[in-house]
């Protein structure tokens, strides 16, 4: 059951043409893309962005750090040099300034790795046009006996080619 | 761990600790033993130091000295703070001493010459052999009558050393000692005694003088005892004394010295002896002498008019004028006369003016004047510094009048003008025997050599000349085992005296040289009175002078007064500046060379801390330049670093220029020391020695050469020198690095308003 | 571009990586070997016999590698904060260059990163400068300027990896499907999966936004750390509170020369003259023009404060660097490279002569490295006190290094274009546009 | 709690205070006096013979690589027959706000309890920030593996270690003799008093230019030098705090000029 039905077309608008009907008809629709679709998703799909959660985290794990250690470093191995206080308020900025960009990189990179589900190496639908220049559009959630009217469908609106794929 | 495992590591373990010992074996040098500490050596503990009370012998000042000693070696030396010499203090060539004991260069052991004469090539024999072949050739020496015939030419050996080498010659019936320093005072010690009639060198009070006029004295690097003067500068200085004394330097050239006088004032070379005799006529004139021979002193100096000096010496009516109140109105006031000046051709002359100088002033015998060291520990058994100069040596070997000659611690090959033609005259001797430590130009003529300790090994005794105003002796002890197969000098005097046999060895002592120096130590202690009153034994004298250095008076005794009368000093002056070799028109220029103050005479030279110490004036290190004026140096058209010719009718050398504006634009100067051609890796072949190119000039009254004696010519050679100088500028550019005071000054306000 | 295809631009992009000449090869191999026997041969005759080998002195204790460090670190600030700015402020002309830009940018951070450590009198505890716990029970010094090196930079090799990584991640998943052999598992495994469905890219895109911002701080604080490096020392001529900006502008002037100069030789050999087109020459050497009179006048700057200052000590310095030889003739060459040849870019025929454009561009980094040159061994070799001045020669040693860094640098950038998609097929893909029925849409 | 929270507060406040100095249990002082200073360089053989330093021979002495810690400079003003030369021994200045201080990454450099400026070797790194920063140019580095000629190294102190190559070194104000006075007294149940040590440079100085002591102690000499009105210190503009304290030179000003005075 379930046989996901993958279309290939030329031009997103024929694409995002049939990703509207599919979704309104209800089905569950995926876009593959070689370039990034802003805009012209938009019809299709609108996500959230949760990934300024993560940068935000990190940037504040990172000040954390860096705060923590400079100053505690200093604390431990009280060590005067050149008349400054053990707890200097400059290098401890700047270095808490540093640690708030590198703990941000990495929770942002975290980040998209947890919410895009990256790496992902097991098998996938997936065609290898879809790095050059075919838009695809993963239609799932059919009925068995409304996969042809679906692969009618994409064809109507401009589809190349019509695949049934395997499920991942 | 289970415990078959346990078993099997063991076993393991067992064999590897078999086989390491094994191989340890086999890697072991031979002859390797460890020696535990279980019982150490007396007075050794591992890690903490021990000081050795001893005597410095890198000069003839004679400073006591504490060495430390970790372990068996000693690792730095300073100055005896009880020791009334060096108060604790020691010079940049004292303090190497260490390098000297510890120098890669020295001889190992005695040595046999294999190549021909001069060429560096030995076989090491052994000391027995050594001995038995010197012995032998003096035997030889002795059977055919020409016992005359031996020579010994040696620095001056101080103390009981000087006196063993004497009754070594005296018993072999030679009366041919010759000792030869480059700096050895002569010229001072023959005008002191001519016109004062003192014996020994006399203290120069510096420290409590508050007028000090130097003409050429370097004190602060060379000149007699530059440790104690310099001592007593910094108190004349800041010693808290009523007043700061002033200084001022008479000089062609800015000596180190002469950078520390508030005035330095740059006579034409060669007429410092009118100067101080015009200022001395100015204070007769003025009325400040009041001795009943006053008139004398008139007549005498009536030749020397302010006008006349002025016209002779480039200097300013006004400043003899001034110099010449100064030095009356302040009370004391002291004038010393150094190398500069004894260096001329007629050196006596210009000590014998400042001796009157200060007698007219009034400063001989009194507190921060000239003092008067009394030489009386002996009675008259002391070793004469001075007596027949090396010209004499020369002479007698260029017509062989020497038959053997022994050779100990000076290099007269170095140190005498190329002119004088000593290496040739020396290489003439049919058979040399050298003591020396080092393989320096001279003992590279020795047939043998029987290498001696350096100090620090030995055994020795000083009486030191200069004396701070009172009789000091300075003991010297062995502080670690010899690093080579050296011996000391007194064993090996020793040993000859008896291999010779006769009256020589009956002259010699029994035993040890160590066991001599006690001996007589022992001798002195039972004649001397002031020493006998503080100790109970001599045993107990003995040890107590053993660990405080040496023996000397607590308390200075009182002056004997001085005087110089004018009939003495009328013989040795005259209005005639000092003669220099050479046309005028052909070498315009005077040389001056100069004592170095980290290789005085070059014995420093082979020290490698010496040789990376900066000169204290031009910063240069591992090399040696010739200071021209920089208006000088312009009109030849050269410029700092240039490689330079110095060219007098004697010969010439090659050295790199080194701009100064310290010198006259009339005169240049090199430093000696530099130029060695053999002398251990440091010394070798680096610089100039500028005593290559001076005239054989001898005053015949004192036997001592005459450094500034002749005229130059700079000859461009339009390559550059090896001059590496530490400063890269010398100009402060006002950033304030050494700020200054005026004297007498509200110090404590901004000088800049003034 | 128009004419191009989606096709095409994949076929090429992978063309640039699998169709390997043997002048390539033997280019390589060239590089390899120099940088192998100028640099790291002369490093290891360094380490064994010690930091004496070079030129330094005793005033004069940062020479040509200190140089050689802030001349790598600046260029270095063209690829990520230029890629940066431009994306964030959405510039099409970026799409073509910026991941070779990026790619330099990682190179140059690694070289430089190597020259700290060529720098050390003990390379071998460099270790000793990183804050972890140990038995020596001592952790490092944060008032160091040398401590916020170690964390701006490495910070700044963190990001630019991630960041050119990250960008890359869709086109290694083109890539993959387009190779063969060993290669397919290789960028299967870098592409992460990459399927390029619509959340992908909208998470893709959000992130790099993220990392965008980040990085543009990020690397205007780490040129000016740089210069605190210098400019927190009481040296004449070190001690200029301009340094920071200065460093910065002159960071990206170096680094965009860096690449303009990269790139015309770079399109010149794989041949991809469509995709660089001279107006990406025109827009950069536009740039360089603007960088150019801001170094300009910040030298002046530097220069005026220095003389304004009247103490000894800056005017030395200063009479040292613009009046005495050979300082003298590195300076007014400098001023040559970097004030007025890069005026010829008002003309706008200029600007789009590539022969022009790569002379200028070698001219201003030939420059750029003269000035921190000049700001190391004119400063130092004239310190506060006369006596310790002592002049700066560099050894034949570190003259090999630097040219060998040179080679190093080319070298690396030669292993990324034959493994690294250099030209980011997804964006030159938009920059053609969208395909739409009625044809191509642009943003 | 509260006694944690008091204990926190002040500690914090020690930490943050510049002042803290001023607790040091010694406060070691080097005043040199220029008036009495002539310029022999014994003290510089002295330090060498002290602190084992390697001589490096004409060449490195050629590029500025001579080792000692402690130099005599000289400044030659005015010209002939006008012609002025000062001396000026510099040293380690063991300064309060040390420049070297605040550079080293790796804390080889810091500021002991004692007020000394202290250099770690083995923790060195060698970044040379220290030897850039510093403003009187006393550090010295240890380009190669410096070696002596047999027997020379049988002079080596082995109360100092003899530096690796690799690492910075400068003028420890002879913390080795100042380590045995500290444990002599100890043993004793006292303080180091006055006279208990002397830097080789110091002890070596025939005209008792330089005198070393504790500051904190009013009896000390050096207190009582440091109150001298020609005291200075060496580039005071440059706020470094030093402990090093100069007392002026007395010299005529050259004739026809204020230059070379002092201004401040």
């Amino acid at each position: 059951m379930n046989q996901p039905v993958l279309g290939l077309f030329k031009y997103v608008d024929s694409m995002v043409e049939a990703a509207v009907s599919m979704k309104d008809t209800g089905y569950t629709v995926t876009v593959f893309s070689p370039i990034p679709l802003g805009v012209e998703l938009d019809p299709v799909v609108m996500r959230p962005n949760y990934i300024r959660y993560f940068a935000l985290f990190g940037a504040f794990i990172g000040l954390i750090f860096g705060v923590v250690l400079a100053l505690g470093t200093a604390a431990l191995y009280v060590l005067p040099r050149g008349g400054l206080p053990i707890w200097p308020v400059t290098p401890t900025l700047l270095l808490a300034y540093e640690s708030i960009i590198l703990c941000g990189v990495i929770w942002t990179l975290i980040g998209f790795f947890i919410i895009a589900r990256k790496p992902n190496f097991g098998k996938q639908i997936y065609d290898p046009k879809l790095s050059l220049d075919s838009f695809g559009l993963l239609v799932e959630d059919i009925r068995e006996d409304k996969v042809e009217e679906v692969e009618r469908l994409l064809e109507g609106f401009g589809a190349d080619e019509v695949n049934r794929v395997e499920k991942s | 761990m289970k415990r078959r495992d346990f078993l099997k590591f063991i076993g393991a373990g067992g064999i590897g600790t078999g086989l390491g010992i094994l191989f340890g074996q086999a890697i072991k040098p031979p002859g390797s033993k460890l020696i535990p500490y279980l019982i150490p050596p007396e007075d050794v503990i591992p890690g903490l130091a021990n000081w050795y009370a001893s005597l410095c012998t890198q000069c003839s000042a004679g400073c006591g000295v504490l060495v430390k000693v970790m372990d068996g070696r000693a690792k730095k030396v300073e100055g005896n703070p009880l020791h009334p010499v060096s108060n604790g203090k020691l010079c940049v060539r004292g303090q190497s001493g260490v390098q000297t004991l510890y120098n890669p260069d020295r001889i190992t052991g005695p040595m046999k010459r294999k190549g021909a004469r001069g060429s560096n090539s030995f076989e090491p024999i052994s000391w027995d052999e050594a001995i038995r072949e010197v012995s032998g050739k003096l035997k030889e020496l002795s059977s055919k009558g020409e016992a005359e015939k031996l020579y010994l030419l040696s620095s001056s050996l101080g103390g009981h050393l000087g006196m063993l080498a004497d009754d070594f010659m005296a018993g072999f019936g030679s009366s041919n000692s010759i000792k030869y320093d480059l700096f050895d005072n002569r010229n001072l010690r023959y005008a002191n005694k001519s016109t004062m009639g003192l014996d020994a060198i006399p203290h120069y009070d510096i420290e409590n003088t508050q007028y000090l006029l130097s003409f050429g004295a370097d004190f602060a690097s060379t000149w007699l005892s530059p440790v104690a003067l310099s001592r007593g500068y910094g108190e004349m200085r800041q010693g808290g004394h009523s007043a700061r004394g002033k200084f001022v330097q008479v000089e062609p050239r800015l000596s180190l010295t002469a950078a520390n006088a508030d005035d330095w004032v740059p006579a034409k070379p060669g007429t410092e002896a009118i100067l101080a005799l015009a200022i001395a006529r100015e204070i007769v004139e003025s009325g400040h002498y009041k001795g009943s021979d006053v008139s004398a002193w008139k007549s005498l100096l009536a030749p020397f008019g302010r006008t006349y000096a002025a016209g002779v010496t480039d200097v300013d009516k006004g400043k003899i004028r001034t110099i010449a109140k100064e030095f009356m109105n302040a009370r004391p006031s002291l004038a010393i006369g150094g190398e500069s000046i004894s260096g001329y051709s007629n050196g006596v002359s210009g000590l014998v003016a400042i001796n009157i100088l200060n007698h007219v002033a009034g400063n001989l015998g009194i507190e921060g004047g000239v003092q008067p060291n009394s030489s009386d520990l002996f009675a008259g058994r002391r070793a004469d510094r001075v007596g027949p100069g090396i010209d004499a040596l020369i002479k007698a070997a260029n017509g062989s009048g020497i038959g053997l000659l022994l050779h100990y611690n000076n290099n007269p090959a170095f140190t005498t003008p190329g002119s004088a033609h000593a290496v040739e005259a020396i290489k003439n001797v049919p058979y040399i025997a050298s003591f020396s430590s080092f393989m320096d130009e001279t003992t590279a003529l020795a047939d043998i050599i029987l290498p001696s300790h350096t100090s620090f090994e030995d055994w020795g005794d000083d009486f030191t000349d200069p004396a701070p105003g009172f009789q000091v002796a300075t003991l010297m002890q062995p502080v670690v085992s010899p690093v080579f197969k050296t011996r000391s000098l007194g064993d090996t005097i020793i040993g000859l005296g008896k291999g010779v046999g006769g009256a020589a060895a009956a002259k010699m002592p029994e035993g040890t040289y160590a066991e001599h120096l006690k001996d007589s130590w022992s001798g002195l202690y039972t004649r001397n009175k002031a020493m006998n009153a503080s100790e109970l034994t001599f045993e107990r004298f003995w040890r107590d002078t053993l660990a405080k250095g040496g023996w000397w008076k607590e308390s200075k005794p009182k002056m004997s007064k001085l005087k110089v009368s004018a009939r003495s000093a009328a013989r040795h002056i005259s209005k005639e500046p000092a003669k220099f070799e050479g046309d005028n028109s052909q070498y315009p220029l005077y040389l001056i060379p100069y004592a170095q103050a980290g290789h005085l005479d070059g014995r420093g030279a082979n020290v490698p801390w010496l040789q990376e110490l900066p000169d204290p004036i031009t910063s240069v290190v591992w090399g040696s330049w010739v200071e021209i004026n920089p208006k000088t140096a312009s009109r030849l058209g050269v410029k700092m670093g240039d490689m330079v010719e110095i060219e007098s009718p004697y010969g010439k050398i090659l050295s790199p220029v080194f701009v100064y504006e310290g010198i006259r634009p009339d005169t240049v100067a090199v430093p000696i020391g530099q130029g060695h051609k053999l002398y251990g890796r440091y010394a070798e072949n680096r610089g100039a020695n500028p005593l290559e190119v001076l005239p054989p000039t001898v005053d015949s009254r004192t036997g001592a050469y005459a450094l500034n004696s002749t005229r130059v010519r700079i000859v461009k050679t339009g390559r550059p020198g090896d001059l590496v100088k530490m400063d890269v500028s010398t100009d402060e550019l006002g950033r304030n690095i050494v700020q200054t005071v005026p004297p007498g000054g509200a110090p404590h306000k901004d000088t800049s308003h003034h | 571009m128009d004419n191009i295809s989606y096709n095409e631009i994949n076929d090429d992009v992978v063309r640039t990586m699998t169709k390997t000449t043997w002048k390539y090869w033997a280019l390589l191999i060239f590089c390899a070997s120099m940088a192998g026997v100028l640099w790291f041969g002369a490093w290891a005759y360094q380490i064994y016999a010690g930091q004496g080998v070079t030129g330094l002195n005793t005033p004069t204790f940062w020479g040509i590698y200190l140089a050689n460090f802030v001349f790598w670190i600046g260029i270095s600030h063209s690829g990520t904060l230029l890629s940066a700015i431009l994306f964030i402020t959405a510039t099409p002309w970026r799409r073509s260059i910026y991941r070779s830009a990026e790619a330099i940018t990682f190179f140059s951070v690694l070289t430089a990163a190597v020259f700290i450590f060529v720098h050390m009198g003990r390379p071998w505890n460099f270790y000793w400068t990183m804050p972890y716990f140990t038995t020596r029970e001592l952790w490092v010094n944060f008032t160091s300027p040398i401590m916020f090196d170690v964390f701006a930079i490495s910070t700044y090799m963190t990001s630019s990896v991630i960041f050119l990584y990250f960008g890359s991640i869709p086109d290694l998943a083109a890539v993959r499907d387009k190779v063969t052999g060993w290669r397919k598992p290789v960028y299967t495994y870098l592409s992460l999966g990459w399927r390029g469905t619509d959340a992908e890219w909208h998470w893709l895109s959000k992130s790099y936004t993220f990392f965008a911002v980040f990085i543009i701080p990020l690397a205007v604080s780490v040129h000016s750390i740089v210069s605190w490096d210098f400019a927190l020392s009481t040296v004449p001529g070190l001690n200029k509170t301009i340094f920071a900006p200065y460093f910065v502008v002159g960071a990206i002037f170096s680094g965009t020369a860096a690449i303009v100069t990269l790139m015309a030789c770079y399109r010149k050999a794989m041949k991809v003259e469509k995709y660089i087109t001279l107006m990406h020459f025109d827009k950069l050497c536009m740039l360089l023009l603007v960088m150019s009179l801001l170094w300009s006048y910040i030298n002046v700057v530097e220069v005026f404060s220095g003389w304004y200052a009247n103490t000894s000590a800056e005017n030395e310095t200063l009479m040292y660097r613009m009046f005495m030889k050979p300082h003298a003739y590195m300076y007014w060459l400098m001023i040559l490279t970097n004030s007025i040849l890069p005026l010829l870019f008002i003309f706008k025929s200029l600007r789009r002569s590539i022969f022009i454009c790569i002379i200028v561009s070698i001219g201003i980094n030939v420059g750029m490295w003269i000035e921190r040159y000049l700001i190391v061994a004119t400063s130092l070799p004239r310190k506060f006190l006369p006596n310790m001045w002592h002049d700066y020669i560099p050894s034949l040693i570190e003259i090999s290094m630097t040219i060998g860094s040179i080679f190093f640098f080319v070298m690396l950038f030669l292993i990324f274009v034959k493994l690294w998609p250099s030209i980011s097929i997804y964006e030159v893909k938009e920059d053609i546009g969208i395909p739409m029925r009625k044809g191509f849409k642009r943003h | 709690m509260s006694g944690i929270l008091t204990r926190l507060k002040d500690k914090l406040a020690s930490y943050r205070v510049p002042g803290y100095r001023t607790k040091f249990d010694y406060k070691w002082t080097m005043v040199v006096d220029l008036d009495r200073c002539n310029g022999c360089e014994a003290c510089v053989v002295a330090c060498y013979a002290e602190n084992n330093l390697p001589v490096v021979g004409k060449r490195d002495c050629d590029i500025s690589r001579r080792f000692s810690w402690i130099r005599i400079e000289r400044y030659v003003e005015g010209t002939y027959p006008d012609v002025k030369v000062k001396f000026i021994p510099i040293m380690c200045q063991h300064c309060d706000a040390a420049p070297c201080e605040i550079g080293c990454p790796v804390y080889a450099t810091y500021h002991n309890q004692d007020g000394l400026n202290v250099q770690v070797y083995n923790r060195c790194v060698g970044t040379f920030t220290c030897a850039t920063y510093c403003t009187y140019d006393v550090r010295r580095f240890n380009w190669f593996t410096y070696k002596w000629d047999a027997p020379l190294e049988q002079q080596l102190n082995p109360d100092v270690t003899v530096r690796e190559m690799g690492v910075m070194e400068k003028c420890t104000f002879c913390i080795q003799r100042i380590r045995v006075a500290k444990d002599t007294a100890k043993d004793e149940g006292r303080k180091v008093q006055e006279g208990d040590m002397k830097t080789a440079c110091e002890q070596s100085c025939p005209t008792d230019a330089i005198t070393f002591g504790d500051l904190n102690d009013p009896h000390s000499k050096v207190s009582k030098l440091a109150k001298s009105p020609r005291r200075y210190r060496l580039l005071e503009e440059l706020d470094t705090d030093p402990s090093v304290i100069y007392l002026k030179r007395v010299m005529e000003d050259r004739k026809g000029s204020g230059h070379g005075t002092s201004h401040g």
